[in-house]
């Protein structure tokens, strides 16, 4: 139950993308296709994951033993770049298209703070491990959610006659808006 | 079995009840040379030659193509481009009339169709240049050769006329309804086909009693009142309607062991073999708010626009469309100059008053056009996408099935051209596709 | 080829231009020249009906409600409609006249939105907020995505939350109904909200009587809350009037009171204490007015059957679940506002099968 | 201290082992002059070249599929860059620009209906040919403008398209939108223009527009030297060998002929 509520928590109520404002710049970045989309989503998924198990992993067993809790940002980003290497070194082999479409936004996911986020949550949180996988998945789930509902309306907004001014990023950006304020309903729902 | 979709327009059948007139010989008829889908046939004939009514002048430039005959006799005027009903210049023949109206020699009656062997009338089909008269003009004689691994079981003669306005079919099976039935036996023989399938729209009773009561007891066919509902003429809705089967997409009636015949080409199919005639006359409706008086005729082949119009009584004062077809998937003219030709089912004048010109606003996704569209397809995203030049997506959403019939377009509250968009976009997704080999 | 954006879709001839006859054709003697006509694609004929008939007639759908509302909750009431829809009509057109853009406020578009928006404030809404609430409904949530038929969500809700983010005190602050002439400056407050804050305090239901309302109240509106989603009977008798024009689809309503019944009845059904009963659920908030008139908003819902019957289920599940569990008291403007995000996605997945398609339609695609 | 750079450096070290193993096992091979053309190239992805965008076209290049040469928004200095980086010479092409063939606008070239449909020119095609009475007039519905992606396209105020020289870059997609075949890409340095591409003998071309060729020939005699031909009534320049007497101009009657400067070119920023 107590898993439960917080995959629900991670995916509606404090939503990375939505609610924290946190990996906004593949939000906006890959959001422009739903096949992209969709890629971004597993790439985030896969690495948030195995981030939160690996980082709470070092965090519980290597840091917090030897007394190195102040080595905690620079061995998770270590962690999540490796990581992120491999998922950018597995993509250009198995799906070179999904690879191009990606472009810059893949190794991006590196400084993607929402990868990071998760990672120093879990050790804020103090959560058990595996609370930390669950929070790291539900929380990549979280930003898959927003990112495919933002691009379905990215994808429609294409064909819209939007004036010049607000044609791409600020419109994106208004609606990203919006739809933060909708996701705002999901408040209280998980303490 | 009814189809999903359809939409209920106003039907305006003012001239059910008006008898076909004959129109009389006229001095002067312009023939053109691509009358039917498929390859345009080579002219045979010279300038200054004088022809019979009848007399061939052009042979079949290829298998899907059919010959095109003088209307009357006379002597060839001219060879040269005239305007098209298509809305374009085309190739036509244009015929002095001497009057005489003499028969071409070469008209040779084949006899009846009972005693012929299926080869020997599809031949004289082919030689009459009979295409399909409901308005798709294609080649009888190809649709009567089906290929060998798809064999047809299953007739349908199609007198459904859904197209609002239109009347000539419901006169042809009125007054023809021998004829008809006749044209029909003639072509099950053709296929070896046993079952036949006689379809008409409820609002035609009297056609179907007619063609019932005319039926040679030989016949094994069965008739059925269609729902009235537009587009229950397209082939593959009419086959659905009446035998529950369901053409795959993309695919052609045969499919489904199934052949769809217009009435006017059975009444054309029997008169080739029994009397001889190619295909020079043809029953059509002249109708609409912008002629003085609708009627249904029957005119040769050929016959100048304005001349049809002037049997007619003249356009009204404030005739402002001009349209070959009926109002859903005809096409309007800019030229009385056109001539009439052999798919031509009904001209349809249009006064200012119903022709209002309307500014397409943009989609407001009312669904509207998916409630309609007979084909399943989401009309307003295809919209959306032709609009912006987005082909790989028409292409995915099956722009291909679209047939056109305009019922999205119909009831579009934003007034938008949606079936230009398809057509257009079918146009360069055709294009891509050539490109892309 | 954005014909909206250009002003020449239909072409008028340009002035002083000779008619000239026909095509360069055999000369013959002809009657006097026929006159030019008009070409188009097929087909030529049309329905005959157009947005702003559709508008006008949810303009008068809302009406009754609308009227409902202002008999309850008074001349404030009255105001709140005159400002919103005012404001809105005014933003519209300054925004088309600013821009150069085609359109009109003829089209009753914008009047239907700020009705709709009008009728989710409480009628003891401050003017700024009714004109802050008309600008974010017109330009921000609609003409900035380029106007009518391509704006993702709801405008009017769009506002309405926003307002009930910035301004949570004067979005819940409620008159207590009254009538027209013996205007009454007490406040009161929803049957949800008092609902929520009740079994907030650890309190079992029933509720005592004094704080909740009578199923009768419910019906005819006798009750706190936004000015124009009061009474259950008026809004249903505009909601009828739609479905009768066709307008609106039966799945979008069904679907959502529909499921927002079944849920709120499992609950209740499994623990009567702690929730109340579906019947003051459905009569209750904005359920009504969101079902028929919010959710089946035509440009931010999806266009097949299918799709709004997936749409419809979806609200009613978000609109529930903030009820029962979240810290909302009322959810039907954040579900509808989540499901018109969703909207896109929808509409990808619920197309119909293609006449004759074997396979689904994704699928077929590849074939 | 020690510790900590240990654990740093083998955390470091078992990263780096994996990422060594991973990178063996999914090696992809990518020729890197591809990446170094792809950054030269000016990124508008017009497909001017003929390949879907910037990064195929070097694809293309590398694999030498396409032309080095090929790319018309760069011009002669990408061009030579490409070269460079190919290790291959390239031969400096003339700039080249697009041209309008039409002056039909309102004023000079009648309708023959009214049109009522989509504001495309392709889509107005498909009705009647176009409302212009003239079946090789532009039809003024802008398709050639919305696919320029260099804003190099305007529409007169009598409705017909205008090539802004300056900023075109000869990609050539105006050429391919346009149904009607009116625009051309002619070389920069020509200064003598037959702007018209009606086919219509004398007088039914006269009729359809007032700067109608009617193929009189005047202007093919008085040049001789077979720089303007006249060829199914239809005069046109040979632009490999354009006329440059000016006074050609003055021959014609219809004033179809016009003199250009068409080798201005924008300041690239």
């Amino acid at each position: 139950m107590e898993l439960i509520l917080l995959v629900v928590s991670a995916i509606f109520v404090n939503n990375f993308v939505l609610m924290q404002f946190l990996g906004i710049c593949p939000f906006l970045g890959v959001s422009k296709k739903l096949s992209t989309a969709v890629g971004m989503t597993g790439a985030v998924v896969f690495v948030m994951t195995m981030a939160s198990v690996i980082s709470w992993l070092v965090y519980h067993k290597l840091l917090v033993p030897n007394d190195l809790v102040f080595l905690k940002i620079i061995a998770f980003i270590l962690i999540i770049a490796t990581m992120v290497q491999f998922v950018e070194l597995v993509l250009q082999k198995l799906s070179p298209k999904l690879y191009a479409s990606l472009g810059i936004f893949l190794p991006l996911i590196t400084t993607n703070c929402a990868v990071l986020g998760a990672a120093t949550l879990n050790i804020q949180n103090e959560h058990t491990l595996a609370q930390a996988t669950v929070f790291g998945a539900a929380g990549g789930l979280g930003f898959g959610l927003a990112i495919l509902l933002f691009a379905g309306i990215r994808e429609v907004l294409e064909l819209a006659d939007t004036p010049k001014a607000f044609k791409g990023t600020a419109i994106a950006l208004v609606t990203a808006g919006i739809l933060s304020m909708a996701f705002m309903g999901f408040t209280g729902l998980v303490k | 079995m009814r189809f999903k979709g359809g939409i209920h327009p106003k039907y305006n059948k003012s001239t059910a009840a008006s008898s076909v007139e004959k129109m009389p010989l006229l001095g002067r008829y312009v023939v053109p040379i691509s009358q039917h889908i498929g390859a345009p046939g080579e002219v045979i004939v010279k300038k200054g030659q004088e022809v019979g009514r009848g007399e061939p002048l052009t042979k079949a430039g290829g298998f899907v193509s059919a010959p095109v005959f003088a209307p009357t006799s006379g002597k060839v005027k001219a060879i040269k481009e005239f305007p098209h009903m298509m809305g374009n210049m085309q190739m036509a023949i244009e015929i002095i009339a001497d009057g005489e109206d003499t028969c071409w020699e070469g008209v040779k009656p084949l006899g009846l169709w009972r005693e012929q062997t299926p080869e020997d009338l599809k031949s004289a089909i082919a030689a009459a240049g009979l295409v399909g008269m409901g308005g798709a003009t294609f080649p009888t004689h190809v649709k009567l050769s089906p290929p060998a691994d798809k064999p047809i079981d299953t007739f349908i003669l199609n007198g459904a006329e859904c197209e609002p306005y239109l009347t000539s079919d419901h006169r042809v099976m009125v007054e023809q309804a021998t004829e008809v039935m006749e044209g029909v036996g003639l072509m099950m023989r053709v296929l070896g086909v046993t079952k036949g399938y006689v379809g008409v729209e409820a609002n035609k009773k009297d056609a179907l009693e007619a063609l019932r009561n005319a039926c040679p007891k030989d016949l094994d066919i069965e008739f059925a009142l269609l729902e009235v509902k537009y587009p229950q003429g397209s082939e593959k809705h009419l086959i659905y309607a009446l035998t529950g089967k369901t053409v795959p997409a993309g695919g052609l009636p045969m499919e489904v062991g199934c052949l769809v015949q217009n009435v006017g080409t059975a009444v054309a199919a029997l008169e080739a073999v029994e009397k001889g005639w190619s295909l020079i006359e043809r029953v059509t409706t002249v109708t609409g708010s912008g002629i003085n008086e609708p009627k249904n005729i029957s005119a040769r082949v050929g016959t100048p626009l304005q001349d049809v119009i002037a049997f007619c009584g003249g356009l009204t004062s404030a005739a402002s469309k001009v349209i070959f077809g009926g109002p859903m998937m005809g096409f309007s003219q800019f030229s009385l100059d056109v001539s009439l030709i052999k798919g031509t089912s009904g001209i349809l004048c249009l006064d200012a008053d119903e022709v209002t010109q309307f500014t397409a606003g943009p989609c407001i996704r009312c669904g509207a056009c998916v409630d309609v569209c007979p084909m399943g397809l989401v009309p307003s995203a295809l919209g959306q996408y032709a609009e912006r030049d987005r082909y790989a997506e028409l292409g995915e959403l099956c722009v291909n099935d679209c047939i056109e019939c305009g019922s999205c377009a119909y009831v579009c509250p934003s007034h938008r051209p949606l079936v230009q968009l398809f057509k257009r976009g079918k146009a360069e997704l055709r294009k891509l596709q050539q490109q892309a080999g | 080829m954005s014909d909206e954006k250009d002003p020449k879709t239909s072409p008028t001839p340009p002035e002083g231009d000779k008619a000239v006859e026909a095509k360069p054709a055999p000369k013959k003697e002809k009657p006097a020249a026929p006159p030019k006509l008009v070409m188009s694609a097929s087909p030529h004929v049309h329905k005959g009906q157009d947005v702003t008939g559709i508008m006008r007639d949810v303009f008068w759908a809302l009406v009754p409600a609308v009227l409902v509302g202002i008999w309850f909750f008074g001349l404030p009431a009255l105001r709140v409609v005159a400002i919103t829809v005012g404001g809105c009509l005014l933003f519209e057109w300054g925004y088309l006249k600013l821009l150069k853009r085609p359109g009109s406020i003829t089209d009753f578009s914008a009047a239907v939105t700020g009705l709709l928006l009008a009728m989710n404030l409480p009628s003891t809404s401050p003017w700024w907020m009714c004109l802050v609430g008309a600008f974010v409904a017109i330009i921000i949530a609609k003409q900035i995505y380029g106007g009518l038929g391509y704006n993702p969500f709801n405008p009017a809700l769009v506002a309405r939350v926003l307002l009930l983010i910035s301004f949570p005190v004067q979005m819940t602050t409620w008159a207590k109904p009254s009538s027209i002439i013996a205007f009454d400056a007490a406040t009161g407050a929803t049957p949800l909200g008092a609902l929520k804050e009740y079994l907030s305090m650890g309190n079992t239901l029933p509720l005592p009587a004094d704080q909740g309302a009578s199923i009768l109240q419910l019906v005819i509106g006798l009750r706190g809350g936004c000015l124009g989603e009061v009474s259950v009977a008026a809004l249903l008798l505009g909601g009828i009037f739609l479905l009768w024009r066709g307008h609106i689809r039966w799945q979008i309503p069904v679907g959502f009171i529909g499921t927002v019944a079944l849920v709120t009845g499992i609950a209740w059904l499994a623990s009567p204490g702690s929730y109340a009963s579906p019947l003051l659920h459905c009569l209750s908030g904005g359920l009504i007015l969101g079902a028929f008139f919010m959710a089946t908003d035509m440009v931010t819902t999806p266009v097949t059957r299918k799709g709004m019957l997936v749409f419809g289920i979806g609200c009613g599940l978000i609109t529930a679940v903030i009820r029962l569990w979240g810290g909302y008291p009322e959810g039907v403007s954040f579900a509808i506002l989540l499901m018109n995000a969703a909207t896109p996605l929808i509409d990808r997945f619920t197309k119909p099968r293609v006449f004759g398609a074997r396979k689904l339609y994704q699928e077929a695609k590849t074939a | 201290m020690i510790v900590a750079t240990c654990v740093l450096a083998g955390l470091g070290l078992v990263a780096g082992l994996g990422l060594g193993l991973a990178a063996k096992f999914f090696a992809v091979e990518v020729d890197p002059r591809q990446e170094e053309i792809g950054d030269i190239l000016p990124g508008a992805n017009c497909g001017g070249c003929g390949y879907a965008g910037c990064s195929d076209f070097a694809k293309g290049v590398v694999e030498g599929k396409a032309a080095p040469d090929a790319c018309p928004v760069g011009g002669a200095e990408t061009a030579a860059d490409i070269g460079r980086i190919m290790g291959i010479t390239i031969e400096e092409k003339e700039r080249s620009v697009a041209l309008v063939l039409c002056q039909g606008d309102s004023t000079a070239a009648p309708t023959k209906f009214h049109y009522n449909g989509m504001t495309s020119c392709a889509s107005a095609a498909l009705v009647g040919g176009g409302d212009k009475l003239c079946g090789a007039g532009c039809l003024g519905l802008a398709d050639c403008q919305m696919v320029c992606p260099f804003g190099a396209i305007e529409m007169t105020e009598g409705g017909i398209a205008r090539v802004i020289s300056e900023r075109c870059t000869s990609c050539g997609k105006c050429v391919t939108a346009c149904p009607k075949n009116i625009i051309q890409i002619v070389p920069a340095s020509a200064p003598i223009h037959i702007l018209c591409r009606n086919t219509d003998k004398g007088g039914v071309a006269r009729k359809a527009c007032t700067y109608a060729c009617i193929g009189c020939k005047k202007c093919e005699k008085f040049t001789g030297d077979g720089s303007m031909v006249v060829t199914n009534a239809l005069a046109s320049t040979d632009y490999t060998n354009p006329p440059q007497d000016p006074a050609v101009i003055g021959e014609c009657p219809n004033a179809c002929i016009k003199e250009l400067d068409l080798s201005k070119k924008a300041v690239q920023h």
